[in-house]
Order: structure tokens, then C-alpha cells, then sequence
């Protein structure tokens, strides 16, 4: 399935783009969307974390990501 | 971007944070107590100056995380209403990114809501600071 | 009757306290965060229906008092700006008997601060309160 | 020697005035000028607690009054 995950922040530019699109397995967890974006961006791998938000909520790693869910890359927050 | 009930009072914009509308809007006959909470931009991070700051929201998310926030606060403390207001775009020195405002009929639920807010907000609200610098920018928080 | 340094301004007056104004005041660019306290009468005191509040200060020993709460926090936090504004007269409910601003690089010490003002300021400073009811009056803590 | 006394709040409903006159000894002592005041206010009594200033300051029991000096009775205050 090709999923279409929002970036921000440092991401974003990380990516180069406001958002990118991933082909995933079918039913991918989110760990493994992890693993595939840091295939491809190796750069991730050097922030102090980042996490994944499934439909405007936090996802664990565990979590499946479906065909339509809203997907997009968290990096360390830092608003206020 | 806003979400508002008549207690809580929460909006992702990219216009100027008015103080006075901020703290009007929470005031009750009820309330004894107001705590304001007034984020503004610094002109130097870690000795270092800067010149402006950038600020981006996943603002659908932002909206949600911060309506948990509002919610958890009535939980833990007895207030009357609750304000979070947050600025995004490019922000000078001096100017305001946050105003969080919060009434309760004792000043110690005020305080101390207040300061649960904002510290919450910045570990879990998905909104991102850039610091411009004379010689280059930086994503606040972003690396190690 | 006021006090005013480039870092703390003091004030008692019969006129209506302007938040926006205070939270101005104490703004500066190396300010990060702003804790503003506002006092707001209200409409009941342990359950019974308060109709206004009449606030008598000695103005001059008050000032001095203030004064010295000032001095004090600047001791205990990092702070830029301090202004402590208190209002005398007849106030109804929902309006503002004391606005408490606070400055400082960091959030902590403008929170902690503020609090630590208005805790002070209502066991030192000389200006009392009457509740007025329907069915009487009473000078508060004045009698055990 | 003849002090004026500056009353507040509770206290100036006691005196029925905004301040009194009250004769005492020269240099008497702050505890003294409370037990004059209480011979003839007996109502101060009931307050749970007051003190009195001297010149714009807090004083101590053990104090002196002078002549001149500004003399003020505060009931418990009830600001902010």
C-alpha cells in the first residue's frame, strides 16, 4: 500500500518536502514504517528521537498503520 | 485553527496574542484568581543572539494533544475556565508565541494549573521552534 | 501613590487596574517568560453572596512594603521586570483589586516569583478588605 | 507627650475616627502604647491580632515611640 506520511519541523527538511509517499506492506506496524524511513532518510537516525502519529495520536511501535490512516513523522517538539 | 466550549478556549493562529482578550475570556464572577502565562520570543539562546523565530504546527494534532491538556488540568485542580492560545509563522523578538491563561476561585489552582500547562504543552504539543541566528538556524531540540 | 525603578514599578490607585499595560511593562527582550497574576473579586466568600469589596490601604507604609517584597524576589530568582499594582476603593465583582507581573529569562522564576509575591503581599502589606452582603459587612481576617 | 494614632480598616471603626490622639509617657514602648490603647478600646481585644507601626516600618513590642514619630495601628491585613 503506498501511505503518505506529513512531515514537520526538522523533517521536513530532513525530506525536503512537507510530506513524501512510502510503500508499506500491508497491516506495516509502525516500527517497521521506522525502519523503512530511516532506510531512505539515514539522517533520522541522528535526531534525539522522533516519533510516529497515526490519525492525530501518538502510535507505539506495535500499532498498525492501515490504508487511509493520516500518517506524519513527530520530531522532538519544542512549541511554547 | 480553534477549538472552544464555553470553559475551554484553545486556537493555533498565525495572528498577533492579544494579553487583555486572553484574560478577559477566563474571567468569571466566580474566580478570585487569574494566572497568565505570556511566552515571549528572547533575544539570545544560550548566550547566542537571535533574530527571529519560526514557529510550524501539525495543527489538527497540536488542537487535539492540547484539548488532553485542558481536560487533564480539570481533573487535577478546581478552575473555571481554561485558555490556550499558540502562534505560529515567523516571530520577532519581543513578540508572543504562547498565552495560556487559567481562573479558579483560589489563586493556588491558578498558579499551578498554569505552570502544568505550559510545561506540558512543550513535551507533548506537536509544535516545532526554529532559532534564526546571524550565521545560521537551528530546529530547536531536534539533535542531541 | 507609586514607586517606579527601570526594573520595578509599584502602584496603589483608586483607578481601574489595566492588564495589558502591566504585562507590557514588565516585557523585555531578554524575557522568555511572563507570569502576570490577576486578583478578581468574587461574587461569594465561603457560599454567601458578596455584593462588592471596599479596599483601604496605608498607602505610604504599603508602598515600602511592596518595596521590600520587590527586593526580596529579585534576591531569590533571576528576574528582569516586577510590578506589583493594587487597587483601593469600591470594586465590584469581576474587577481587579491586584495585577502581579513578572519577567524572567526563564519560566520557573517568573511562576515561582509571582506566587511568591502575591503569598507575601497578603501577610505584609498593609491594605485591608471589606466584604459587603446583603445583610451586613465584614473587615476580612479581622477577627478570629 | 501627645501621639497621634493612624487607624485602618477594623480598627478605625473601633476608634469611630480615621486616627486618635493618646497621651503617653515619654518614650514609651510600643507594648506599652497597646495596653493604653486597649485600657480605653477594649474592642481591639477581640481582633486576632494587630500590630502597630512606627514611622512606615513593622516595630517590636520592646520599641520606643517618639515625639514626632508616624504611629499607625494594622489590624490583620487582607490585600491582594
Amino acid at each position: 500500500m503506498t501511505i503518505t506520511i506529513l512531515a514537520f519541523g526538522v523533517a521536513k527538511d530532513i525530506f525536503n518536502a512537507p510530506s513524501i509517499q512510502l510503500e508499506l506492506m500491508n497491516d506495516a506496524t509502525v516500527m517497521s514504517l521506522k525502519y523503512t524511513l530511516e532506510q531512505e532518510y539515514p539522517r533520522l537516525k541522528q535526531l534525539s528521537s522522533y516519533l510516529i502519529a497515526v490519525n492525530n495520536e501518538y502510535a507505539l511501535p506495535e500499532d498498525y498503520i492501515h490504508q487511509r490512516d493520516e500518517v506524519a513523522i513527530i520530531p522532538p517538539v519544542s512549541g511554547g | 485553527m480553534m477549538s472552544s466550549t464555553p470553559t475551554t478556549n484553545i486556537l493555533i493562529t498565525d495572528a498577533t496574542l492579544n494579553i487583555a482578550e486572553c484574560s478577559q475570556w477566563v474571567m468569571t464572577p466566580e474566580s478570585g484568581g487569574i494566572d497568565v502565562f505570556i511566552g515571549t520570543v528572547r533575544n539570545a539562546t544560550k548566550g547566542k543572539a537571535v533574530l527571529r523565530l519560526e514557529f510550524e504546527a501539525y495543527a489538527t494534532m497540536a488542537i487535539k494533544e492540547m484539548e488532553k491538556i485542558a481536560a487533564e488540568v480539570y481533573t487535577k485542580w478546581p478552575l473555571q475556565k481554561v485558555l490556550i492560545h499558540h502562534r505560529t509563522g515567523t516571530l520577532q523578538v519581543g513578540e508572543i508565541p504562547v498565552i495560556i491563561a487559567v481562573s479558579a476561585a483560589h489563586r493556588d489552582a491558578a498558579f499551578e494549573a498554569g505552570r502544568y500547562i505550559i510545561d506540558t504543552l512543550k513535551q507533548t504539543v506537536p509544535i516545532w521552534k526554529k532559532e534564526i541566528f546571524e550565521d545560521g538556524e537551528v530546529w530547536v531540540a531536534a539533535h542531541p
